[in-house]
This record gives C-alpha cells, structure tokens and sequence, in this order.
C-alpha cells in the first residue's frame, strides 16, 4: 500500500512543524510554500518561548499549552533556545495589585515562578528599571525563528518530507463534488505551473488561511492583527523581560544575540502583504520599553518591523484568545479534503502540529500515534544538507 | 511617513534556463525605512513573480543579504538613506560566490554545510559570546546563561570575499570564525581541517568579510586567531614528538 | 536545491602553515635585504653601482657576494612559494601540482645556481 | 567528514567561482584594494625578479656590453620603470608587514589604520628615491 499523500501550504511554523508530525507518522508529505522557510508570520515573530505567564490570568487554555510546549521544545530543539528564563517585573502599584491575580492564574496553570525581591532581581538583571517593586521568575526563553522551522523542516526532511519553496498555491483543484484533491501551484523560480494531487491537503497559512480557504469556498475565522516590533542594538538583559499587568502595547523585553527586542502592538489592516510600519507605535514601544529597561531610552535602534498574528475566534485584538484551532472543512463548510490550521503561537507549534496531524489521520483513516514529543529534532543546518 | 524619496530600483532577475537583466521599478521610499521594505513593497504591489529571501526582519536570521548597489547588506537593517538619494537608484544583487537559484535567491547550502562540518556551535554559554559593547553593569553570575551565538549565517562575508571568489572550495570566513570559537586545542580534525589550502591559508587578508560583517563576528580576526592558534599547535606537536 | 553535490572526504594539504612560514620568514627577511640591495645599488658612491668597474669593485669585499647569495635565495623562495599561492586559484589536480612542485623547484635551484655563478665571475675580474 | 563540496547545481548557471574574480574591484573596500595591490605587485615582482637575473647576465661578458647597457637604461623612460619596480617592492614590502603582523594577532582590529600609516611611509620612501634616481 502507497503511503498517503498529504500536502501542505505554508512553510512557517506550523506548516513545518506538520510535515515533522506526519513525515513522523509514515506520511508522504509535501510543503509548498510561495516564500522561503518563515518568510511571512512565524519568521517576524519576537522570538518568545512563552512561558504561559503572559496568558496566565485571561487565558489559561492557551497559558497551559504554552508551558507544556515550552518544556518539550526545551528538551527536543535546544540548539535554537537561549533557555535563560523571564521575569515579571511590577513598576506601579497597578502592576502590584496585578501580581496577586498573577500568582494564582500560575499556579492554576501549573508554571513554576519564584517571587524576587527588587535587590533580587536587580542582581540578575541589572538593567531592568531600579524602581522595580517586585519581581518573579518564571520559565520564559527565546528562540531564533527560521532556525526553529527550519529544525523542523530539516527533521521532516529527513523521514522523506520535500519542500517545494518558491511554490505559490494558486488554486485548489477539486473534484467536482465538492472534495480538495490537490493544489494547482506556480514555481516561481521558473514560471512554471504544477499540479499537485493529495489525499488531504492542510492549510497552513496562518494570517492568510482565510484566502486559502476561500480557494476552495470555505471560510476561516481569522482576524490578522500586525503588531510593531522595535529591535535597539545592546543586549541589556539576558532573560524575558515582562510588565507584570495584562497584555498590552511594549510590555515585553527580549533578548535575541547582541539585541534587545522590544514588542509589540496590535491594531487592523486591509493589506496583508505588506503591513507598513507606524511611527508612532516605533515611539511608544521606546516609551513602554525604556520603563522596563531605562538604558533602551539611549540606545540605537537596529530595526523595526511588523508581524501579524493570525488570531481566531470571538474577541478584538488582546482579548480575542490566543489558543490555536484546527478546522475540518468537511465539518465547517461541507468541504471535503481540506483542514486548516490557524490561531496560535509559535510556542506551541508542535502541539498546533501534532492536532492537525490527528486530524488528518483521522479522516484518512489512519491509526499512528504522535511521536514529536519524544524525538529530538535534527539541526536546521540539516536542511540544506538534504535534496529537495 | 514624514519624508518621501523617488527612487529606482533595479533589481537582477534570472529564472531557470534564462539570462539575467534588470528590472527597473520606480518606488516612493521613506528615507527611513529599510531595503527589504522597498523590495517587499515590489513583490506586494508591483511585480508578484520577484523571489527574494527573508525571515526576521530584524538582523537575528540571515536570510536577507543582498548585494545593494553592489556592496553586501542586510537589507532588513539597511536604511534607504545610507545606500542612495531622493531621487537616486538602488541597484539589487543576489549575492556573489553562490549559485543563484533565483533572481536574488542563493544557495547557500554550501555555507550551512560546512559550518556543520566544523561544528559551529549555534548556542554559547554568555561569557564565549564576546560581548564587546557590554550594558552599564553586568551580574556577577553571567556564567549560567546560554545564548545564540553572533553569527547568522548571512553569507555576506563569503560574498564579499576575494578569495571565496577565486576558489568555491575555500571554507570561507564564517566557517573559519565558526571553528575559531571551538578552538583548536586537542581538536586534531578540525585541525588537519582548517590548516589546509581550503582553510586559514587560502584568506589574503582582505579583510573584506569583517568590512561586511552585520553582527559583529569579526570573521577575519579570528581567522588570524587561528592561524596562531595553529601555529602553536603545529609548533607545540614537534616538541611534544621530540 | 542541492541535488547534484560532490563530495571529497579528504582535506587538500597542497598547502599548510610551513608553506606560510615559509613565506613569511622569507618576507620578513626581504624587508631587511631588500632594502640594503635598494640602498646600495642606488645610493652608493654618487648614484649608486651604474658601471662594470663600480660593480666589480664592490663585490670585492667577501661579506657582499655572501649577502648577495642569501639575498637572492631567499628572493626566489618567496617569490616561488608566493606565486605557488596563487596558481593554487586554478585548483590544480595532485598530479598537476606534483608536476608544478618539480618545476617549482627546479626553477628556484636553477635561479639561485646561476646567479651565484653570475656573483663569483664577477668577483672573479677584479 | 564531508567537508568539501562542489557544489554543481541543476541550474545552468555559470560557476560561481573564477580563478581571475580576485581582480574584480566592484564593491572592494580598503583592505580589499590593499589585497589586490599585495597580488598585483607579488606578479609584477616576480615577472621582474627572473628578468632582472637574465639582463644582469650581461655583467658576465664583461665590461663593454654592461656599460652600453646601462647607457641604456640611464633614459628617463627607463629609469622611471626602474622606479615603478622599487616603488612595487616598497609597497608589497610594507604591506607585506601589515599582513605578517595581523597574522600574529597584532593590530588586527587596526589593520586599516596600519595600512594607511604603512602606504604614507611607502610614498615618502618612494618620493626619496624618484628624486634620487632623477637627480642622477
């Protein structure tokens, strides 16, 4: 019997991560992607590995994903991880009041945190603001993006996925009863249309599985939402620096090589291609950023860019949730042959990946178990090292 | 957007089985913003069939270097100001001493292989980092931390280097620098790898890697590093021998 | 992308840091001679050795034929090894190289055995 | 270990690398000119080196063809070529310097500074000599 045939449309970091789980799981996968690996979302991400305290008060779904994630990518991809933790810090006395519901809302999510006092914490991090009146440690760590997918991409690589890069889905070929086949996509590096059939064909196009979706007359509730990120040239901490309070505008820190990056925004657009970066927000994140770490007020910005979250589901902008979903078509729109999946955070790819995974092993009728969690990924210089 | 600059921008394009030439685009840029803006405005609005390589947009991942009016830069950090004039052209290369895959896509698989091959390491505990530009005040326990080391893996310094152009088998500054921070101590593999025709002796100090170098590895430093690093250990084995 | 990729397991050794040594000694050493060769062709007596009898006169004294001889040894070995670097751009086969090594050397003797008779002849008139 | 490869891609592109892309001075910077220099000069050297051991030949058949020859050569022409080869060896010499020195680890972060330094020095020697061999 022929291995069944699984195509995916997106290399970020669920399209990677998927093709690792059902490579894994003796698929034939192929990835299409219009860009190279990570050229859209998951590559412009500020490079968080969430401990879940971020969502540990509002939304513990996705605070429990999160450290869960965190703790397995630890162990499977450790060559992309600075693994050095994060902390909370709180600057007024709203940030104070914050920390109690904070408390509860970890342990009810089971993250470790540890409560410092400001001498503490200003020990370990000298450069966070010194007014600081208290601080937690919690689990956080940064990742460099197109190395984390293109761990997984190299894995998935390895147990005979290809990656078809430079390849735009331009349509979705149909059966004439309402069932996906494959994907009608161009080579972009020739100019060049193809056809590709598959059993199943997973959209993984996260801001823009909407259009994808659309391809075949399915819809996807996906509100794109950008965010400014603002990257300043010295490396003022070595953890996660968070504002101890609910999500908002410039509450995080981050350090990435000799960087530090400070995120981020939110707010609507019409164009997704190209999300123009505003002014204003590059101000107010060097306003929120110089609070918790004052030298950032003298630095020299290196960069300043947008990503765009695929965010799902009730609720604007922060408050919409920030757990991920997987949509079998056959069950939303009557479409049969396609699933999408969207939401998320890049932490918890692999979780992301390995619910599609069960998806499409369920409407193929195919009995494997996830083995992601267990299986060290190959270096994402492995990518390169395998053919197409 | 406060300012705004007519430019031209040229972009080589080369598909599968063709010649190259130029495309012209006439854009409005902020002086402000970066290159890879600009040429991701094309690909968005002008001309869909433009292949360029990009990830982070903020200097962590290497995927963007280009040849801008023919120096190489990472465009997502390469202000419009720094590189031409309202008014001006921005001419667009892929980079040198790769094969093209297309138009400004290179393969770099030569590059990540060979780094592998010499065990660059891609995380370092902090104090191996080499931090020059140090905040204010650092902890005392700076030791536990683990950090992704400097160099991203860009492929400008092979670009921009003269011997890279000459021999395609030259392991190349960011290999070189990726086995500087091994070190050769007791590593005779590495050893025999780097003291080779291919290796630190092929450099002819131009020093045009660390010229280009984005994130401060400083290539051509520790190729020197090495080249004294291996004369101690080749000098060093005739006494252990005798 | 990278379907068509040949491989070789084993380092080239066509050259290593004693060729480099080698040229640097050389060079070191050529700062020095080189500049007594330059001093004292163009600034010795008026202006410098421009006659048979300056030259033959001047290598009279026993130190100079042996600094000349050293002089232009080390010359040719730099010269030699540096130039050997270089046509190492054109990523000669071993076969190739062995027969360049030869011509190399051959070269470099013959050089430095002709000029030494060159020196001794003309000691030899005065 | 697999280490060197060649990489012969499925796109008909031409190699990426010529022996001669050494000399292609688009988007060199300091050090790179100072590269080109050091490898133009060793050639011209070199070239010199050997035809300088033929002409000095001469000296073996005895005073006549030597002096005549040097008459010769004594032409402004002449003597300003002999001029280009001192000042090649003056430049390759001191640069040579440079490179011997940021081998060893020293003055690597100011190379370029040295090179700068080097180059002045290198005009004032050669300015020396021109306005000695011309004044001859």
């Amino acid at each position: 019997m022929s291995k069944p045939n699984v195509v995916i449309v997106g290399a970020g970091f669920t399209g990677t991560a998927t093709a690792h789980d059902l490579a894994l799981r003796g698929f034939d996968v192929t990835v299409i992607e219009r860009g190279d690996i990570c050229n859209g979302t998951s590559g412009r991400t500020h490079g968080l590995l969430h401990s879940g305290g971020r969502y540990a008060v509002k939304d513990q779904e996705s605070a429990i994903e999160c450290i869960d994630e965190n703790m397995i990518l630890r162990k499977i991809v450790p060559q992309v991880i600075e693994p050095n933790g994060g902390l909370f810090i709180a600057i007024d006395e709203g940030d104070l009041q914050y920390g109690e519901t904070f408390i509860a809302g970890c342990e009810a999510c089971h993250i470790p945190l540890e409560e410092l006092t400001p001498k503490e914490a200003l020990k370990l991090e000298p450069n966070i603001n010194p007014n600081v009146l208290t601080a937690f440690l919690i689990p956080d760590g940064t990742f460099d993006p197109l190395r984390l997918a293109l761990s997984f991409a190299a894995s998935a690589k390895a147990n005979g996925a290809k990656f078809k890069t430079y390849t735009e889905a331009k349509s979705l070929l149909m059966d004439g009863k309402g069932t996906v086949v494959g994907v009608k996509a161009l080579e972009r590096t020739s100019n060049q249309t193809v056809e590709l059939r598959a059993d199943m064909v997973v959209n993984a196009t996260g801001a823009w599985a909407g259009e994808i979706a659309e391809m075949a007359g399915a819809s996807v509730p996906v509100k794109p939402t950008p965010g400014v990120m603002v990257v300043y040239d010295q490396r003022f901490v070595q953890r996660a620096i968070n504002r101890l309070n609910a999500p908002g505008d410039g509450d995080i820190v981050l350090p990435q090589r000799r960087m530090v990056v400070v995120g981020t925004t939110s707010f609507e657009i019409d164009n997704l291609d190209y999300v123009p970066v505003i002014e204003e927000q590059v101000q107010l994140m060097l306003e929120r950023g110089a609070e918790l770490v004052p030298g950032i007020r003298n630095a020299k910005v290196r960069g300043k860019y947008t990503a765009t979250r695929p965010l799902i589901g009730a609720g604007e902008g922060r408050s919409a949730a920030r757990t991920f979903k997987c949509y079998d078509h056959k069950e939303t729109d009557n479409v049969d042959g396609l699933v999408t999946i969207t939401g998320g955070k890049a932490t918890t790819l692999r979780a992301m990946a390995e619910k599609t995974a069960d998806v499409v092993c369920e409407k193929l009728g195919v009995h494997a178990a996830c083995a992601t969690k267990d299986t060290p990924l190959l270096s994402y210089r492995q990518y390169y090292n395998m053919p197409n | 957007m406060s300012e705004k600059w007519n430019i031209i921008l040229k972009v080589l394009r080369q598909k599968q089985g063709e010649t190259s030439h130029f495309d012209e685009y006439k854009m409005d840029a902020d002086p402000d913003e970066y290159v890879l803006d600009v040429v991701e405005r094309v690909w968005a609005f002008k001309d869909r069939t433009v292949c360029f390589r990009h990830a982070c947009h903020h200097s962590t991942c290497g995927a963007c270097g280009m040849r801008v009016n023919d120096a190489e830069k990472l465009t997502c950090i390469t202000y419009i100001r720094e590189v031409t004039r309202d008014g001006g052209t921005l001419k667009v290369e892929p980079l040198r001493n790769f094969p093209v895959v297309s138009d400004l896509v290179v393969d770099m698989g030569s590059l990540y292989r060979r780094l592998e091959a010499v065990g660059a390491r891609s995380v370092l505990p902090a104090p191996e980092a080499e931090i020059e530009k140090p905040p204010s005040r650092w902890s005392s326990d700076d030791e536990q931390y683990i950090r992704l080391a400097d160099c991203i893996e860009c492929g400008l310094c092979i670009s921009a280097c003269p011997a890279a152009a000459t021999s395609s088998d030259y392991l190349g500054p960011a290999v070189l620098a990726g086995a500087q921070a091994n070190g050769l101590k007791l590593n005779p593999e590495l050893l025999n790898m780097v003291d080779s025709e291919d290796g630190v002796w092929r450099c002819h100090s131009a020093f045009e890697c660390t010229a280009v170098c984005p994130s401060f590895v400083d290539p051509a430093r520790r190729i020197m590093d090495l080249r004294t690093q291996i004369f101690k250990e080749r000098v060093g084995g005739l006494f252990r021998k005798a | 992308m990278s379907a068509n990729v040949q491989s070789v397991s084993t380092p080239r050794s066509g050259e290593n840091s004693w060729w480099y040594l080698v040229k640097i000694v050389t060079g070191v050493l050529l700062v020095v001679l080189l500049g007594i060769h330059l001093v004292v062709n163009h600034f010795i007596g008026q202006h410098g050795l421009l006659t048979y009898a300056d030259i033959v006169a001047y290598y009279q004294n026993p130190i100079i034929p042996i600094m000349e001889i050293c002089f232009l040894a080390v010359v040719v070995i730099h010269a030699l090894t540096g130039l050997r670097g270089i046509l190492l751009d054109l990523k000669p086969s071993r076969p190739i190289l062995q027969v360049m090594d030869a011509v190399m050397v051959i070269v470099g003797v013959v050089a430095v055995a002709y000029g030494t008779w060159l020196i001794l002849v003309i000691k030899s008139r005065g | 270990m697999i280490w060197r490869l060649k990489v012969d891609t499925q796109h008909n592109r031409p190699s990426p690398s010529k022996f001669w892309n050494w000399f292609n001075p688009v988007g060199r910077q300091t050090s790179g000119w100072a590269f080109m220099l050091q490898r133009v000069t060793a050639l011209g050297l070199t070239f010199y080196l050997f035809l300088h051991l033929i002409i000095l030949g001469q000296l073996a058949n005895g005073p006549q063809g030597y002096d005549s020859f040097i008459a010769l050569v004594s032409s402004p022409v002449f003597i300003a070529s002999e001029l280009i080869v001192v000042a090649g060896a003056i430049l390759h010499g001191l640069n040579g310097i440079r490179i011997i020195l940021t081998t060893f680890g020293v003055s690597v972060t100011r190379q370029k500074q040295l090179f700068y330094a080097l180059m002045v020095l290198a005009l004032i020697i050669i300015v020396i000599f021109g306005i000695h061999m011309f004044t001859a």
